[in-house]
């Protein structure tokens, strides 16, 4: 079974069905709106494999299928849909992921009063996402992105009676919103200058040879390609939304929502789309490295950008205490990772470790959720402990997800991709900083989840709500080790003895890359030892001694109380915002209000001042001098007036009388003209 | 012919003149009837009878009455009937002289004037076609009539009619 | 003398009597069937005009008749409606007295 | 024309006025032959009016289980009573020998001319009914104008003779009277338009000949058998009532309120006359009615016509005349507010909705088969249901009065 | 062509309904507002009417009627419709019947309210149809009047002062405006808006007038619409005008009144005056930018709902200015790929902000009622626990005004994007910094009122009734129409857009 492309639309249509179904049932109607969400995601996945089979039977070729959404001149504007192998990948992982995840939250969610308005959302988001996976066509990418930003809003500020929860889903807006300003130039200078925004349109798509080779020939005054310019624009917005620095602030606050949408939303696919982005425009983005002389290349900043914000998240992750915030620096790292390997070049590496990463750390959210929900919403690993003896299941999955995350060696997914990333950086010629950073990185992503997984399931509870925690149902468990199976065994797609997973992404032919892998074998194993030093690091600092209560210091805390604060306190970025960006906002809306009722309103009323005065000084000077001259002749008028009016007796016979005569006179006038 | 036409007139003028010289206000209005009704008959002499019975019905029928019903809601008490007055008596001689002066004027001026020689007998005018004429050639002026007899109803009916607010202190 | 002439002097005299009666009579009522006099003086010319004088379309004279029948059933009406107006005012209806509205 | 026309009792009277024209010479034949007519008119009505009071009489009097006049016979002959109809004529000396008393204060003139002036225009009226085929005082285009203007002229007396009196009661009484015959001319008139509308002409002959078909033989067409001539019929005889001053509508003459209205200071043979009139112009309504809506002088059904049309046509004016003696014995009168307020708000509406719903019939003449029956249901619609509606409202709220001391 | 006078009806029927209401007793005012409405929607039946029988391959004026009316001033009643009229005529015809709806419950004289509303209405049908500068200029000035007695008679505290500068200020531009137009009739004698474009564009109008004269023309018509849109800096009597009216007023203000600037600026100074917009271009952009950053960003410092609204109207209302002082800037340049989309963004945008603005002020209106009111930006809290209805709603109009595609703004403002940018990069740069503050106070409005916990007095707040829903639900039903097919708008107009970039002046 195969779906063609031009059926593609029914895979986000499905959920917004359902999502269209939840938001018009009432509030009773909770396993109407559940059980349709999660029908059309189980109905999508299906429809995503068969979109995967047909993909990978022509892995190299673009299907498209593109029509006018209206009309514009005598052209008309286009959208499209896209099936490559990219595509189907990225639906079933979203299917599967979202599908898992849906049937997580029905017993997550299900004291929740606004249960139908949850799956509403998920649905929505779960339609946007995918119709972002299946557009071909910048401007339907846009959109999706968008409405995936307006779920996220809505999911970040489902709790919306928290003020917490309100203002976390407005920074995430606000901020992605930042970046995909960034997008909508990068877009709108991409259909001035290219006259389209399809992807792959019979050789007069963007990102077709004809375009690209337009594109890197004009340069601007400072030396850029064009293409450079627009790539960066692009990237504004997959940093935005991938949370990568200087915009990485949102993501941590996002953890504000419900653990399920953490684990969908901010973890597995949304945070993923910057990266699917960059690489569904890798050759618009790539367009550039051929100009040699070019100050600088888009790929590049990716690059630096991507490591930068790789090494920060893990860092950062180190000195958090709440359960989700750590993973969501982790996530941030993660992401760095992506952008780390689509700027050095390798795209399918990118993609592999963003399928990877999806699973794991969907696992580890949903664990993460499960912990939470058993002990009562305390989110505090200082708080917690002692868990592993109560929630078997829980703590062995979350373990596979941790170890994956960490990248122990051989039998964990993110080990290989990572592995992939790390060597793609290895090859990149531009400059070995990224390497470096992914390296340092990898230390500290070993240390901070060994930390976490000691913290909270290590030791002894230490509050009443860790002490009477247990297992989950089965509705809460089953997905979890539906998810830790495929964090262990998905790594196996890509392992560089059979890459089958890149070889179909990129539609080469399947060629495996021991040799290189050999080749730089000393990196393999620098990076097998560096994830043995921190884990060592981490049982060491933490597991080696375990906390005994809550108010108990933090070791690393000991050891540096200042690197501890400052981590804590996400190296002052938020303060660092509020300073500048919210500051200078404010002051802005201040000054055009200032401008508007002092400035402008005050030019109105002086000018108004200004006609009141002269309007008295003209009456002044009209009343002493021409109003006297006025009254005179008035009253002389209205004498005259006085007097005329008495033949107004008001006497009928009068009148009828004068009528009389005058018609006689008439007469014998006419009479005596007409004779003469 | 003729003969007719002179004793017609004869009613016709004598009575009018008689009501306008008449004090008594009854006698006046219905001798001015007898005038109408004069007139009527001018109609009926000159082959005009749909408009001969149109007058009778509307002037004898209708205005009359009115007339005699407005004469006696505004009698006035015959003890302040007023002598007349120097002023009065200077205004009917006036008026007389007035009137005197237009009707040599008038006269003067239809007996210089010549008239073509008509035919004998009146034209044959049928109900049928007087009706057809009016609602074609003359349908607009005869909606416009329609309106003004309405409106002059009404506006007649508002002015004439007391104030109605004193009323239910009346009632027990 | 053709029989029109003698309509027209006819008709002039119901006109002058008609007049001779608004102009010199105090009471508001006689002056208005003064006035009806005079309409009907007019209406006389149509009718005289239409059987004696030149050709003209069918019915013509009568229509007008017609329609001044009409338009004086309502002058007749409300003037008389004034006057009980103006009576419940004034208490009488001279119309000498009937000056209120003067200049 | 159907050879009944041609029958020799149809053509009786017509031919014996010729044959006394005849006698005559040339120049004075049309004079003779109007005045033959004229006096005839005369005869046949002044010998019906005096029968229609005696029957009258006598009518009323069954009804209020009396026995009515019974007793004068001939003079000179004793013992013979023929049941008392001479009645009539005993009444007609009697009122002619009584004294003719005149107010001092009465205005002699108009006193004097307003039972002349009354006569004359009711009897003026019958000038244009068409009493049998072809036996019609004169033929005018304009007849139903006519009958209405003279009837105009009624008024004009009642008002001299109520005014000419001196006396309150009767100038109230005039006024009063005025009031409900320029009230019920209004519905009189509209109830009379419909036919003038479906028939397209003034004319009575031209009407009484538009009713002179039949359906199957038996079926007439006279416009009392369709809907809106039968509302039209039932209008006008409501109206014909109180144009005639007769119970349920005889305030102005209401003994108890009134004494006897405008008539209060008559005697004697003016007296007579105002009587006269009155059933003069009563006789004069119901012919009009037969002529308009009950087929004038045509014969119900073909194989009556052999009848002679003037019979037919004094058949129905009979007809007309005791149902309304019946009337007057049986129903109340009304109260002057109540007798108003039928007018304007009762007849006048539906007299106008009349109007429209014989425009309507006009207008859907060519309608045949089943359209036929959505014709007469729609048309029975249009005037049944505001009658069942305004009627409801104008009876809704009226309890009997209750009197209070001194109110 | 003069067959049928459809466009006579549709504005003179509102006018009519007015006429009858001033006939009726005050004593029924279920009556009245029933018919006032009939009458109001009138204009979307015969709106609807129109667009049945409108031929969108045609680019010119159809429906036209006519007929000379003041021969010595050459003055005709000339009426005649195209896509961007009838845009705005099914406009009117959908804000008009909510504005009277959301003004329902208005107890005072509500006779008086419905007239003047719909004589509004029918004033501005006037100015959206007419052809010809006279009855344009009529129903231009007729239509303050209403307006006024609005504002003042119903509003708030501060209306009196708010009415008056309000009209003060629009008159003061129209007098410039008739002097404007008073000149160029002595100068070429027709005041017909078809024949002045012809002259304007074969010269002809250039050769009857010195460059200085038109110069000052062009100035003071210029002036008479900016005041009416309002264009930067022309626009403080907006802010107090639109917050003071009652709500249905502001509704119609903002949804209506202010697209009569918008539509004057296309019909009548575009046309006329290409060379003097030309030169002005550049000046005139950077204004519309101050209307699009600064209105954004002076809404962020409102703590008045209303007034904060009313800011991000001018907001708005700026892209579609913008967007035609940028197509008018680049000359004669081959641009024209971009001037279609600027063009038709503009149209839709106007439609999308009188849909979305006079949504918003409706449901701060139900705010307003709800707290007896209270509109300030900190006065409520957790809106959205207590009337869960109202809140969704008013969320979808809020995410429609601020661009979120899906819905209908954003296609509006891509467009408008679009071809500014195509046209002057620099200015779309800017303008996104628009976009950005008007996401940040939206948001922030939303947080404070609908978000957090519920705050004092807000928990006894009633959900929407079944009206306030009938008011509002049309509306946005639109906004989702339109968001996923705007080719039903697009189509009416874009014959006509495409002509315009075909003889770009």
């Amino acid at each position: 079974m195969t779906l063609p492309v031009q059926y593609l639309w029914l895979i986000p249509a499905l959920p917004l069905l359902a999502a269209g179904i939840g938001a018009l049932t009432p509030r009773n109607g909770r396993n109407l709106a559940a059980g349709s969400a999660i029908l059309a995601m189980a109905v999508a996945f299906v429809l995503s494999c068969f979109a995967l089979n047909g993909a990978l039977q022509a892995p190299a070729t673009h299907a498209v299928y593109n029509f006018a959404w209206f009309d514009l001149g005598h052209d008309a504007l286009r959208l499209g849909l896209l099936l490559d192998p990219l595509t189907a990948f990225m639906c079933v992982m979203v299917t599967f992921v979202g599908l898992l995840i849906f049937i997580f939250s029905l017993d997550y969610m299900k004291e929740d009063p606004n249960y139908s308005r949850f799956f509403c959302f998920m649905s929505l988001f779960a339609a946007a996402m995918l119709g972002l996976l299946v557009a071909n066509s910048l401007l339907l990418l846009f959109i999706c992105w968008e409405l995936v930003g307006l779920a996220s809003y809505l999911l970040i500020g489902f709790w919306f009676h928290k003020p917490s929860a309100a203002a976390a889903a407005k920074k995430a807006f606000i901020t992605t919103r930042i970046g995909d300003l960034g997008l909508l130039l990068g877009m709108l200078w991409l259909y001035d200058s290219s006259g389209s925004l399809l992807f792959y349109d019979g050789g007069h798509g963007v990102l077709e040879a004809a375009n690209l080779a337009s594109l890197t020939g004009q340069t601007l005054s400072c030396g850029l390609a064009v293409s450079t310019a627009i790539g960066l624009l692009i990237f504004c917005g997959a940093a935005g939304k991938s949370g990568q620095f200087p915009l990485h602030v949102w993501l941590p606050d996002a953890m504000e929502g419900p653990t399920p949408v953490s684990a969908l939303i901010h973890a597995a696919t949304m945070v993923a789309a910057g990266v699917f982005l960059v690489a569904r425009a890798y050759p618009l983005m790539s367009a550039d490295t051929l100009i040699a002389t070019a100050p600088v290349h888009a790929l590049t900043v990716v690059a630096f950008i991507g490591a930068l914000t790789a090494l920060l998240g893990a860092l950062i992750a180190c000195g958090q205490t709440d359960i989700k915030r750590v993973l969501a620096f982790s996530t941030v790292s993660q992401l760095g990772y992506m952008m780390l390997a689509l700027g050095v070049g390798s795209w399918t590496a990118a993609i592999f470790h963003l399928l990877t990463h999806a699973f794991f750390k969907a696992l580890l959210f949903l664990g993460a959720g499960s912990v939470i929900h058993a002990a009562h919403h305390e989110q505090d690993i200082r708080s917690l402990g002692g868990l592993r003896p109560r929630m078997k299941i829980t703590f062995a999955t979350f373990a596979i997800g941790m170890m994956a995350l960490s990248g122990v060696p051989f039998l964990f997914s993110g080990f290989w991709s990572k592995e992939a990333i790390l060597h793609a950086a290895h090859e990149w010629n531009v400059s070995p900083l990224p390497l470096y950073a992914g390296l340092t990185a990898v230390v500290l992503t070993a240390f901070y989840m060994t930390r976490l997984v000691a913290e909270t399931f290590f030791g002894q509870a230490r509050s009443p709500a860790a002490e009477h925690a247990h297992e989950n149902h089965a509705v809460m468990t089953g997905p979890l080790v539906l998810l830790a199976v495929g964090a262990v065994l998905l790594g196996f797609l890509g392992t560089p003895a059979c890459p089958w997973l890149q070889a179909r992404l990129s539609g080469t032919e399947l060629h495996s890359s021991m040799s290189q892998l050999f080749a730089s074998g000393g990196l393999l194993l620098l990076s097998i030892g560096l994830v043995g030093a921190g884990l060592v690091t981490g049982w060491w600092l933490y597991g080696r001694k375990l906390r005994q209560t809550a108010e108990h210091r933090d070791p690393l805390a000991v050891a540096s109380p200042a690197v501890m604060a400052a981590l804590a306190s996400r190296l002052g970025f938020d303060e660092l915002y509020a300073a500048t960006v919210g500051r200078l906002n404010s002051l802005t809306a201040a000054l055009a209000n200032g401008l508007d009722r002092w400035v402008i309103g005050g030019l109105v009323n002086f000018l108004g001042q200004f006609g009141v005065f002269s309007g008295t000084l003209s009456r002044e000077t009209a009343e002493s001098t021409l109003n006297h001259g006025f009254d005179q002749v008035s009253a002389s008028i209205r004498g005259s007036g006085q007097r005329y009016s008495r033949a107004q007796t008001g006497e009928a016979h009068g009148y009828l009388r004068v009528i009389a005569m005058a018609f006689i006179v008439l007469v014998l006038l006419l009479v005596l003209g007409g004779s003469r | 012919m003729t003969t007719a036409l002179i004793l017609i007139a004869i009613l016709l003028l004598g009575s009018a003149a008689a009501a306008m010289l008449r004090r008594n206000l009854i006698h006046s209005a219905l001798l001015l009837i007898a005038s109408w009704a004069g007139v009527a008959a001018f109609y009926l002499w000159a082959g005009a009878e749909f408009v001969a019975f149109a007058q009778v019905l509307i002037y004898v029928g209708a205005i009359s009455m009115v007339v005699l019903f407005a004469v006696l809601l505004t009698r006035q008490n015959p003890v302040a009937e007023l002598p007349a007055e120097p002023a009065s008596r200077m205004r009917a001689l006036t008026g007389i002289t007035v009137a005197v002066c237009t009707a040599a004027i008038l006269s003067a001026a239809i007996l210089s004037s010549k008239f073509t020689p008509a035919a004998d007998t009146a034209p044959q005018t049928s109900v049928k076609q007087i009706g057809l004429e009016l609602m074609h050639r003359h349908g607009t002026a005869l909606l416009i009539v329609g309106v003004i007899l309405t409106v002059a109803l009404l506006g007649a009916t508002i002015l004439a009619a007391t104030d109605a607010k004193e009323k239910p202190e009346d009632r027990p | 003398m053709t029989p029109l002439h003698l309509c027209l002097l006819i008709s002039t005299g119901l006109f002058c009597i008609g007049l001779a009666g608004a102009l010199a009579r105090s009471n508001t009522i006689l002056v208005l069937l003064g006035i009806e006099l005079m309409l009907n003086a007019a209406n006389l010319n149509f009718i005289a005009f239409w059987r004696f004088g030149p050709p003209s379309p069918p019915a013509n004279g009568m229509i007008f008749v017609l329609f001044s029948i009409a338009v004086a059933a309502a002058e007749a009406a409300v003037g008389l409606a004034l006057i009980i107006a103006v009576y419940r005012h004034q208490n009488n209806i001279r119309l000498q007295d009937a000056t209120r509205l003067k200049g | 024309m159907s050879p009944a026309s041609d029958s020799y009792l149809e053509r009786a009277p017509l031919e014996l006025r010729d044959w006394l024209v005849q006698f005559l010479p040339e120049p004075l034949q049309w004079l003779a032959h109007h005045l033959i007519t004229v006096v005839a008119v005369l005869a046949v009505f002044g010998t019906f009016f005096a029968f229609t009071t005696i029957a009258e009489r006598k009518l009323l009097a069954r009804l209020q289980n009396r026995l009515g006049p019974n007793r004068s016979g001939l003079p000179w002959i004793k013992g013979l009573k023929l049941w008392g109809l001479t009645q009539p004529f005993a009444d007609a000396v009697k009122t002619l020998t009584k004294e003719d008393i005149v107010p001092a204060t009465a205005d002699k003139w108009l006193h004097f001319l307003a039972p002349v002036i009354v006569v004359a225009f009711s009897l003026m009226t019958f000038a244009v009914l068409p009493f049998g085929r072809n036996m019609i005082p004169v033929e005018l285009n304009a007849a139903l104008l006519y009958f209405f203007a003279a009837g105009a002229a009624t008024e004009l007396a009642i008002f001299m003779a109520g005014w000419s009196s001196r006396n309150k009661y009767s100038l109230l009484a005039a006024m009063r009277a005025l009031a409900q015959l320029i009230s019920y001319e209004l519905p009189l008139i509209l109830s009379v338009v419909p036919i003038v509308l479906v028939a397209g002409t003034l004319s009575t002959k031209a009407i009484v000949l538009t009713q002179g078909y039949w359906t199957s033989g038996f079926l007439p067409h006279w416009f009392v058998f369709t809907p809106w001539g039968l509302a039209g019929f039932l209008i006008f005889i409501v109206a014909a009532l109180a144009e005639s001053n007769r119970s349920p509508f005889d305030l102005p003459e209401a003994e108890s309120e009134l004494i006897a209205g405008h008539l209060t200071e008559y005697s004697g043979f003016k007296y007579a006359l105002f009587f006269m009139a009155e059933y003069f112009g009563l006789t004069a309504l119901s012919a009009l009615g037969v002529t308009l809506f009950l087929g004038g002088w045509q014969a119900p059904c073909v194989f009556l016509e052999f009848i002679p049309s003037y019979l037919w046509f004094m058949l129905k004016l009979i007809g007309m005349i005791v149902f309304f003696i019946w009337v007057r014995g049986t129903l109340l009168r009304l109260r002057i507010d109540q007798l108003t307020r039928l007018a304007w708000k009762f007849l006048v509406p539906l007299a106008l909705l009349n109007v429209g719903n014989a425009a309507f019939w006009v207008l859907s003449a060519h309608w045949a088969g089943p359209l036929q029956l959505v014709r007469w249901a729609v048309s029975f619609a249009v005037i049944v249901i505001p009658f069942v509606i305004m009627g409801r409202s104008l009876t809704a709220g009226f309890a009997p009065r209750t009197y209070r001391y001194a109110s | 062509m003069n067959s049928f006078p459809l466009l006579t009806l549709i504005i003179f029927i509102p006018w009519l309904g007015a006429l009858l209401l001033a006939q009726m007793s005050r004593a029924h005012p279920k009556i009245i507002r029933g018919l006032a409405l009939l009458f109001s929607l009138s204009t979307l039946a015969l709106g609807l009417v129109a667009w049945a029988n409108f031929t969108p391959a045609a680019a010119g004026y159809q429906f036209v009627e006519q007929h000379r009316w003041i021969s010595f001033l050459n003055v005709s009643y000339h009426f005649g419709l195209d896509g961007m009229s009838l845009l705005l005529v099914l406009l009117t015809g959908l804000v008009a019947p909510a504005a009277l709806l959301a003004s329902w419950k208005i107890e005072r004289d509500t006779r008086l309210f419905s007239l003047l509303l719909l004589f509004l209405q029918g004033s501005a049908l006037g100015v959206f149809l007419a052809l010809d500068f006279f009855p344009w200029f009529i129903f231009w000035e007729l239509s303050l009047v209403p307006a006024f007695f609005l504002i003042k008679l119903w509003g708030g505290p501060g209306a009196s002062r708010a009415a008056y500068q309000f009209v003060i200020y629009t008159i003061g531009g129209s007098v410039f405006m008739l002097l404007a137009f008073a000149a160029i009739f002595a100068a070429v004698g027709t005041f017909d808006f078809v024949e002045l474009a012809v002259l304007a564009q074969n010269g002809g109008l250039a050769t009857k007038m010195s460059g200085p004269a038109l110069t000052a023309i062009f100035l003071g018509v210029l002036l008479g619409l900016a005041v009416k849109v309002p264009l930067f800096p022309f626009h403080t009597w907006l802010p107090s005008a639109y917050a003071e009216a009652p709500t249905g007023a502001s509704m119609f203000l903002t949804g209506i009144m202010s697209k009569m600037g918008v539509y004057g600026f296309f019909r009548i100074l575009w046309p006329l005056f290409p060379a003097q917009l030309h030169a002005a271009a550049p000046v005139l952009i950077g204004l519309a930018l101050g209307g699009v950053v600064l209105g954004a960003f002076a809404a962020m410092a409102q703590t008045d709902l209303k007034r904060m609204v009313a800011y991000s109207s001018i907001n708005h209302v700026s892209y579609c200015l913008l967007a035609l002082f940028a197509v008018s800037s680049c000359g004669s340049e081959p641009a024209r790929d971009s001037v279609v989309p600027a063009l038709s963004g503009a149209l839709l945008q106007m439609f999308n902000h009188g849909l979305s603005a006079s949504a918003l002020f409706f449901g701060i209106g139900v705010l307003e009622v709800r707290s007896g009111g209270k509109r300030g930006l900190n006065d409520f809290g957790g809106v959205r626990t207590a009337a869960p209805v109202f809140a969704g709603l008013c969320g979808l109009a809020m995410f429609s005004s601020l661009g979120l595609p899906g819905l209908n703004g954003f296609v509006g403002e891509f467009l408008v994007f679009r071809g500014v940018f195509g046209l002057a990069p620099w200015a779309a740069a800017i303008g996104c910094l628009g976009l950005f503050a008007t996401a940040w106070f939206l948001l922030t409005f939303w947080q404070r009122v609908f978000h957090g916990p519920v705050g004092p007095g807000v928990a006894g707040f009633k959900d929407l009734s079944g009206l306030e829903i009938a008011t509002l639900a049309p509306g946005i039903a639109l906004m989702f129409v339109l968001g996923v097919w705007p080719q039903l708008l697009v189509g009416l107009f874009n014959p006509l857009v495409t002509a315009w970039s075909g003889h770009l002046p």
